[in-house]
């Protein structure tokens, strides 16, 4: 057993480039949903929406990087719109529908014959981050430290996209910190509890409900930005419902309507994800474990993430951050 | 590589070296997988880890690379829509991996191909077929055995046309596989005067194809052109129930979809006088029987002699290059695939180049002779028909070799 | 009501007017009992006794502090007290449906602490909650019919009595409670719990929301029912009414027992009404 | 720059296939062009074909020989050959008239070009075809009414099986999907493990499924509802079950697809417009028969009130003396079979994969939700309205396309009746 | 109790106005905050609410009464626009406001309370109050990440929050959610919220039902200062004492349209509406001999039916 990578590979999982993406999309659902009560299943298409505004101006329209992220921006923020105007009059659980339908429609043209000039197939697109890296301040080389006999180090690339990430992260946290402490954030909070309640008492129910909206998809779109730049290309499949599912089982996770709950919630998933598998790959690759093959490695990790999904909310329904005292409130 | 010896791995990377990972040869090759053990193509992955596999019992049989037996690990890729793939990837050059055997996606491979060959690793994929990566950036480090499907394409077309039908239907999966050698199928027979009165592209996870059908149907064809994966089961089930079964419309399929196992159950008849194109240019018969061996629970093929023809060209080229550093051995991977004494196997290989001679492997998915772009520049495609039984003959109709860019 | 054993509803009455008349004839020095084994004096014979309950919502909350209460056959007791006192509690605590921490409940002698409400309820004990007490997606028929779940052949029969009480319900039979106004609700809640003939009968504040009318039909109901041999614990806001109609009665404050006493020992004890009744409705 | 490399490596590539001499090359020797004429299975003498390069230079002209074949060896690249019309026999015309061919031939490969002859004057009439192509349009729209109703009918299975989980618990279940594919994986354990017919398969399957239903929530559910476990917790607990469930059938069942032992392409009877296999019809009308039955005895039986009353109000169930657990049970139980059943349906039209359940789950969500949720006949409309929109859509709209738009008419049907078709509004204040 | 004497002033001033109206449904009001004519509402068969003309008087506290299913609640909701009216129009402070969405009638400055509670339940008792607060500069999305620019009239807020929790007796609540509340504590968080949007109308859709009567009581008198502060109250209730003792003017629903009109007293000797609402014990509760009798009856009631039940 190769302890040493174990360790290694699950410690900058922690920190990686995926936690990253997933923590972006997860902050965004926990202003929807945490906050705000809107059950957007739909985040993988603000985040593909975001990704692809960045490729196809980049690569096919030819026009530099930066016009490519302001065009994803708006682009997500469009996405929005279009979504909010005609759903957020919906209860809860048609606005999950809703949106739902409309990421996997997005998803579909984005991967469709008819448009693949445009969104480049199923294949998608790459080739659009090279302006990203030209601002790359790190030059080319491994930087990290040995935590005792553990390796710790990134690639110039890899640090220059989390050292992105991790500040786009704290500013989310911060912004999601003082929005919810604010009268602002008690409305949304308001929303979540009972629509009709707030607006008896004056405040625009709809106009809140489509701030959070669009602010919680821009952030979320920020998590297809990190993915686009950090592989160097875009397929239409990463951002289909899964993606949606997970950024929700952070959410939870980590404890809903809690400022640092998406991040941890997407540490904890990916360190799951990767302490689980490579551990078992070795055991079985070092002879340890001789009752499964390398055919079912695979199955056995996504078992075993499902089994501590399952365990971690049976303990703690509320999350890691959580308050109990929430979750033992009857919503009914 | 080499990630066996922790000691030296971990006082490695001490400081930020400035150049890209250069030669970092530490005797043993060490060969990391990448193929799907989850996802919508988990099928495709006991074949291709048993090609591997098969391949690898076979060099350390005979002796090794550069005589270590080569080191192994396995992960798994998923498919696109988990981002499983790149911390597969992260595991494996953590354990020094030369070279990554993978993804069975071209999507995957495209979101970790940069990360593998900007740590200076192989990247070697035994089933990608989209035409990108003929010319994506990668540092000469990319290569595959599957081709780029313009033969196949171009034979199956030419197959159809000689056949006589004058009205093709082609029902094709929308991927990249699907498409690209659909696009071929079409350009071949419209320009061999047959006419492509309808061409569908499905979604492979669709709950059901019997609209995609109807639509082939309307245009009754004479011929009708399959290409996919084993979702192909379900289209024909869904073409026999619409009307149009073998012995009234000629059925043509691909490798992805030519098999032995999947269609058995179907009433006898069912795929009655179907061909199919599969590269290689040997009956894949004696090679499934020693896959088996490996993993006798194998029910599909696919991609398994792509597999095991990547592992021994790595294996020979590190050989060549006396270095298993993945620079080194990506150096020498085109020299040994073509232009010397024909070889087919790793032991007669190796013996000649131990004997100082230059050497052509020829493997079983193919001539396998990689041009600069890392491509197979040339391919056999064998054609194959299927009997009353559902199953296809192991002697080829014939076989076709030519030059895959034409 | 009509299945009563035939002796069953004199008896019962009967002892049920002794005791109270036994309370009532008791010193005026009396009137408010907060002494406990005092109180638990009266409870050997009691159908339903609970002693020293703690029970709580939240972890590390208790909402009911150590209180007692008995009821015998055949008696209507009225618990009152200010809003938040934990009386709604105490009779979701009996009825299974808060977690008791400590103490004990007595049905008849069987113990009962924290068992299922569906068991209660084939023990004979019916209940009507104080808020979301109807099936909002269920018509009042069906609300009704469940009322009568676990006797199902009675159905029509109860349904012609408890239409004939609110003929309101028997026009909108099809209606779904959802759409209920307020009151009308309050009614179908009453009506449900009517459905079983239970034995012993927890009433959640019953009158809220209703007409003054209707309010009357509910505590000459009440009685009515008491009379028949139903053993009934209110719970009322409408104090002074709920004190008069009441065997005894008890005021709840913070969880446990403030005084206790007969109805009329309470609606006249001059604390009581500076805190709990107000001088409003002056008798 | 870098396509000239290319097409110098593929250039060097050839000659040195070329000096390999192939081992196994097709028709040895072939380069060119070739051919065969037939009209009505026979093959046609004598017609001249004329061969020239892309740039018009002659290369050679043939005429067909009694086997009505002609070919033209040539060097590789792209060539044009022209029909001579009048060395046809009278009776005989190129279909489609173009009598000129612009194949492209490759280096130690021959290509075939092919001119489709036919009897002058019998098919492709001009008035003619306007009207089947109307007719034509007219058969497909009926096929794929039906095969909306199929799937629908498909669709609204498994839908029941969520909306009665959901209505009941409150439970948003993204294992739902599982539970389908695991009720058509124990129909196969039966059918081909086993070896028993399928029909007897797929009742001990549904009965298996049932019984999975039950013990989930003896052993799990249940056990979760009593810690006092909220919805949105265990929707999450539901994905994580469903990650459990889907990759052990992963191990147990493999990744590839697989049949029934018993009618796998059952060949189809032409009934009107509609061509559909016996077992199609047999599936309809066992869906059917249990969604109404289900329907009506959620609307009807003391149970199926119970299961309302359940979901309206939990604790005023209790207290009306349902016992809530086992109505949750029995809700579980049915839920499951049903799920069950559709499972076996699906894998009777389709094919059996480990993810089956998975890639319908969203458009049986898309059903429960459309038709109002957590109501019987709701998620029976719904379902049907998705199956018919995903089928009839692609009389318009690319297939590959086609849950675009079904899932589009599902946003609009909303934004028309935010409650679901048969959904009601909530009362407010 | 210097309050207790402007109050009593103040409703006698409220009374004059009303002293000279004629005891008729529908009858104008000297200065009108809101005026209702022709208000329709169907449910299928069923009229909810079909009123033809009503005027509440400014500064008034007028009582909405009816027996049950009358159709108040549902008047209310047409009225706040929390739904839309099948036909007819109405007018707050002359301004025309069918169709206006419910949040611009609350800002407006007409708010109304629910029979049937919404707290927002995780939320706490204070927080629930600071969110009827109007005009908070700090609900704007770009001055919330300025705390400093709210952080004074959040202050504000919360004093006057305070002082009405103290009065509503919630104070030891103030840091717990509302959704852990009872009942009755429920209908306080709910009126003492709308209190704080201080608004120009209240309306209270039975704000008493289920709270304590001593603690209503001392909650009547804050009513009647609302008054005193030139708020109107709209009140919907069917706690008789209480109506007596604060209303000025009572209007009487039944089966949806407006059927009679008046000062208390004259309401509740009316035949009609104690034939329909009150009943025959509306103005005191039963005497012992009352009771007595009724019992009695019951008894006799009871006895035919077992008689009955022993012949079958
Ligand atoms: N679901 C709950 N979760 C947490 N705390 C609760 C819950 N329900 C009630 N409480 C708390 O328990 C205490 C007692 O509530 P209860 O409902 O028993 O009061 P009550 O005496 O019935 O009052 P009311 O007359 O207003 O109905 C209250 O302080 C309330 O805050
Ligand atoms: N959405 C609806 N669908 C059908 N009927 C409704 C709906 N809303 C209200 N009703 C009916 O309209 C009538 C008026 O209801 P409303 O709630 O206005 O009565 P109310 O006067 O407030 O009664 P209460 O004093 O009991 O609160 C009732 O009979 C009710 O059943
Ligand atoms: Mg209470
Ligand atoms: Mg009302």
């Amino acid at each position: 057993m190769d302890w040493i990578t174990i360790i290694s590979t699950t410690l900058k999982a922690a920190v990686g480039v995926e936690t990253v993406l997933y923590a972006l999309a997860a902050i965004g659902i926990n202003i929807q949903f945490g906050y705000t009560g809107l059950l957007n299943f739909g985040q993988a298409a603000f985040m593909g929406v975001a990704g692809y505004g960045l490729a196809v101006t980049v690569v096919v329209i030819g026009l530099p990087f930066w016009v490519g992220v302001v065009v994803g921006l708006v682009a997500a923020a469009i996405l929005a719109l279009l979504l909010g105007i005609p759903t957020l009059q919906l209860r809860a659980d048609y606005l999950a529908i809703v949106t739902i339908a409309a990421a996997e429609i997005v998803r579909l043209v984005f991967r469709s014959v008819a448009f693949k000039d445009v969104f480049g197939g199923s294949d998608g697109h790459r080739g659009f981050s090279d302006g990203f890296y030209a601002l790359n301040p790190y030059s080319a080389g491994e930087y990290g430290f040995n935590l005792g006999p553990v390796p710790l180090f990134f690639n110039h690339r890899v640090l220059w996209v989390l050292t992105v990430g991790w500040v786009l992260i704290a500013l989310c946290c911060v912004l999601v910190y003082l929005l919810m402490k604010s009268p602002w954030g008690r409305v949304l909070k308001a929303i979540r509890e009972d629509e009709d309640a707030v607006r008896s008492l004056g405040k625009n129910v709809f106009s809140y409900k489509m701030q959070s909206l669009v602010l919680g998809g821009v952030v979320g779109s920020l998590g297809g930005f990190i993915y686009g730049l950090a592989y160097a290309s875009i397929q239409p499949d990463v951002f289909g419902t899964e993606t949606t599912f997970y950024a929700y089982t952070m959410v939870i996770l980590g404890g809903a309507a809690r400022v640092l709950g998406p991040v941890l919630g997407a540490s904890i998933f990916w360190v799951l994800l990767v302490l689980i598998y490579n551990t078992l790959t070795d055991a079985v690759g070092a002879g340890i474990i001789t009752f499964m093959d390398t055919n079912q490695v695979g199955a056995v990790r996504w078992i075993l993430v499902g089994l501590g999904l399952i365990l971690l909310l049976i303990f703690r329904p509320q999350g890691i951050f959580g308050d109990k005292r929430e979750i033992a409130i009857d919503a009914r | 590589g080499g990630g066996s010896n922790t000691a030296t791995q971990s006082s490695q990377p001490a400081a930020p070296s400035s150049s890209a990972p250069a030669a970092k040869g530490d005797g043993t090759l060490t060969i990391g997988t990448l193929l799907p053990q989850t996802g919508s193509l988990a099928f495709l992955g006991p074949p291709e880890f048993a090609g591997v596999d098969l391949a690898i019992k076979e060099i350390n049989e005979a002796g090794g690379v550069l005589g270590k037996p080569v080191t192994k690990y396995d992960t798994d890729s998923g498919d696109t829509t988990t981002n499983i793939a790149s911390q597969s990837v992260d595991k494996l050059l953590a354990q020094k991996a030369d070279a990554i055997i993978g993804a069975a996606s071209s999507s995957v491979s495209e979101s970790v191909i940069d990360k593998i060959t900007g740590a200076g690793v192989i990247h070697f994929s035994p089933a990608n077929t989209s035409d990108k990566f003929t010319t994506i950036e990668d540092k000469g480090l990319y290569f595959r055995t599957s081709p780029p499907d313009k033969l196949q394409g171009r034979v199956l077309g030419d197959l159809v046309v000689s056949d006589g039908n004058d009205t093709v239907g082609i029902l094709a999966m929308q991927d990249s596989y699907g498409t690209g050698l659909a696009d071929q199928v079409q350009k071949t027979v419209t320009d061999g005067g047959g006419e492509v009165v309808e061409r569908v592209d499905y979604d492979p996870k669709a709950a059901d194809f019997s609209a995609d059908v109807a639509k082939i149907k309307a245009k009754n064809p004479k011929g009708i052109v399959l290409i996919g994966f084993e979702e192909t089961a379900k289209v024909i089930q869904e073409l026999v129930k619409q009307g149009l079964p073998a012995d009234k419309h000629k059925w043509y399929m691909v490798d992805g979809n030519t098999s032995n196992t999947n269609y058995v159950k179907m009433p006898k008849g069912t795929l009655d006088g179907v061909k199919g194109t599969i590269p290689g240019a040997a009956a894949p018969e004696e090679f499934q029987k020693q896959l088996l061996a490996v993993n006798p629970k194998l029910e599909d093929y696919s991609y398994a002699p792509e597999s095991y023809d990547a592992m021994n060209l790595l294996a020979l080229a590190a050989e060549a290059a006396k270095s298993d550093a993945g620079v080194d051995v990506a150096a020498k991977l085109a020299e040994v695939s073509k232009g010397g004494e024909k070889c087919k196997n790793f032991k007669t290989c190796v013996d000649l180049l131990k004997a100082g001679k230059d050497i052509d492997y020829d493997g079983v998915s193919g001539p396998v002779e990689f041009n600069d772009a890392g491509d197979p520049a040339v391919a056999t495609i064998g054609i194959y028909q299927y009997g009353k039984d559902n199953k296809y003959a192991t002697k080829a109709l014939e076989y076709r070799t030519g030059n895959i860019s034409g | 009501m009509s299945d009563v054993p035939e002796t069953a509803p004199e008896t019962a009455s009967e002892s049920a007017e002794a005791a109270a008349e036994a309370a009532a004839e008791a010193p005026e020095s009396k009137a408010a009992v907060t002494d406990r084994s005092a109180h638990l004096e009266g409870a050997a014979d009691a159908v339903l006794r609970c002693d020293e309950l703690i029970a709580g919502y939240l972890p590390g909350v208790n909402i009911l502090n150590g209180s007692d209460l008995y009821v015998k056959e055949g008696e209507l007791i009225g618990i009152i007290g200010p809003n938040g006192a934990g009386k709604s509690t105490l009779l979701k605590a009996m009825f299974g449906l808060v977690n008791i921490r400590s103490g004990t409940v007595l049905l008849k002698g069987e113990n009962i602490t924290n068992m299922k409400a569906h068991a209660l309820v084939s023990r004979g004990v019916g209940y009507v909650p104080q808020t979301n007490n109807v099936f909002p997606s269920l018509t009042i028929e069906e609300n009704l019919e469940m009322g009568a779940f676990q006797v199902p052949g009675k159905f029509k029969e109860r349904f012609e009595f408890v239409a004939e009480l609110f003929p309101a319900l028997k026009e909108r039979r099809k209606q779904r409670a959802g759409s209920l106004s307020g009151g009308e609700r309050q009614m179908v809640a009453m009506a449900r719990a009517l459905m079983t003939e239970p034995s012993v009968l927890l009433l959640d504040e019953p009158s809220a929301g209703l007409s003054p009318k209707l309010q009357d039909l509910v505590f000459i109901q009440a009685q009515q029912i008491n009379k028949a041999g139903v053993t009934v614990i209110m719970v009322e806001q409408n104090a002074r009414r709920c004190l008069q109609i009441c065997h005894r009665g008890y005021v709840l404050d913070q969880g446990r027992n403030a005084y206790t006493g007969t109805g009329r020992q309470l609606a006249n004890d001059p604390k009581v009404i500076e805190l709990y009744l107000g001088t409003l409705a002056k008798a | 720059m870098r396509r000239a490399v290319i097409a110098f490596t593929a250039f060097l590539g050839g000659l040195i296939f070329l000096l390999a001499a192939p081992a196994q090359a097709g028709p040895a020797g072939c380069q060119g062009l070739k051919g065969t004429l037939k009209l009505q299975g026979q093959p046609v003498n004598g017609v001249k074909i004329a061969v020239t390069t892309e740039g018009g230079q002659p290369v050679k002209e043939v005429t067909t020989n009694a086997q009505g074949t002609w070919d033209v060896p040539t060097d590789k690249g792209k060539f044009k050959v022209t029909l001579d019309v009048g060395s046809l026999p009278k009776n005989a015309e190129v279909r489609g008239g173009n009598n000129v061919r612009t194949p492209t031939v490759f280096e130690g490969n021959c290509s075939t070009v092919l001119f489709a002859l036919q009897a002058k004057g019998v098919a492709g009439q001009p008035a003619g075809g306007e009207e089947s192509e109307q007719s034509g349009f007219w058969d497909q729209a009926a096929q794929l009414t039906f095969e909306g109703f199929n799937l629908g009918l498909i669709i609204a299975l498994a839908a029941l099986g969520l909306s009665l989980i959901y209505g009941t618990t409150g439970l948003t279940n993204f294992a739902h999907g599982e539970l389908v594919t695991i009720g058509a994986i124990f129909a196969y354990m039966f059918n081909v493990g086993f070896g028993i017919h399928l029909i007897p398969a797929a009742v001990l399957a549904v009965l298996l499924a049932g019984l999975f239903g039950y013990g989930q929530d003896r052993l799990f559910w249940g056990q979760l509802r009593r810690r006092g476990t909220g919805n949105i917790a265990m929707m999450i607990i539901s994905i994580g079950f469903a990650l459990v469930l889907r990759y052990v059938m992963l191990i147990f069942f493999g990744g590839q697809n697989e049949a029934y032992a018993q009618y796998t392409a059952q060949p189809g009877m032409q009934i009107g417009p509609i061509s559909a296999a016996p077992k199609n019809f047999v599936a309809m009308g066992i869906e059917l028969v249990v969604l109404i039955v289900v329907g009506i005895a959620l609307l009807r039986t003391r149970t199926g009130k119970a299961a309302r009353a359940v979901a309206d109000n939990p604790a005023l169930a209790a207290s009306s003396g349902i016992n809530v657990d086992r109505v949750i049970r029995i809700i579980w139980t049915l839920g499951a079979a049903i799920a069950g059943l559709a499972g076996v349906m699906l894998g009777l039209s389709q094919n059996l994969k480990f993810t089956m359940g998975q890639d319908i789950l969203l458009l049986i969500f898309a059903g429960v939700t459309l038709g109002g949720l957590g109501t019987a006949f709701g998620a029976l409309v719904g379902s049907l309205v998705v199956g018919l929109f995903i089928q009839v859509s692609t009389l318009w709209v690319p297939p590959e396309l086609k849950s675009v738009g079904a899932l589009a008419v599902l946003i609009i049907v909303l934004l028309v009746r935010p409650q679901g078709i048969l959904g009601r509004r909530e009362r407010i204040g | 109790m210097h309050a207790e004497t402007t109050a009593t002033d103040r409703k006698a001033a409220a009374l004059a106005v009303f002293k000279d109206l004629a005891r008729e449904p529908g009858v104008p009001k000297p200065d009108p905050i809101l005026t209702v004519d022709n208000v329709v509402r169907r449910f299928g068969g069923l009229t909810a609410v079909e009123v033809g003309h009503v005027e509440i008087q400014r500064g008034s506290i007028t009582a909405l009464i009816g027996p049950n299913g009358a159709g108040k609640t549902t008047f209310f909701n047409q009225l706040t626009g929390f739904d839309t009216a099948d036909a007819g129009s109405w007018t707050f402070n002359g301004r025309n406001m069918n169709g206006v969405p419910a949040h611009k009638v609350a800002r407006a400055g007409m708010v109304r309370t629910f029979q049937l509670t919404k707290a927002l339940s995780r939320l706490t008792v204070m927080e629930n109050m600071r969110l009827g607060a109007q005009q908070q500069k700090g609900e704007t999305f770009w001055r919330a990440l300025f705390p400093s620019m709210w952080r004074g009239q959040e202050d504000e807020i919360t004093a006057r929050a305070e002082e009405l929790l103290e009065r509503f007796k919630l104070a030891a609540k103030r840091e717990d959610f509302a959704g852990s509340l009872s009942g009755g504590q429920r209908k306080l968080l709910e009126m003492a919220r709308a209190l704080m949007v201080q608004p120009e109308l209240v309306m209270l859709d039975e704000p008493m039902a289920g709270v304590n009567p001593a603690l209503t009581q001392s909650l009547l008198g804050h009513v009647k200062d609302l008054r005193e502060q030139g708020m109107t109250v709209l009140f919907v209730e069917h706690d008789m004492d209480m109506v007596r003792d604060i209303s000025d003017w009572v209007i009487v629903m039944a089966q949806g349209a407006v059927i009679a009109e008046g000062p208390p007293e004259t309401i509740m000797s009316d035949e009609r509406v104690i034939d329909a609402y009150l009943g025959a014990h509306h103005d005191a509760p039963l005497s012992d001999t009352e009771l007595e009798a009724q019992l009695q009856e019951a008894e006799a009631a009871l006895e035919a039916e077992i008689e009955e039940e022993t012949q079958k």
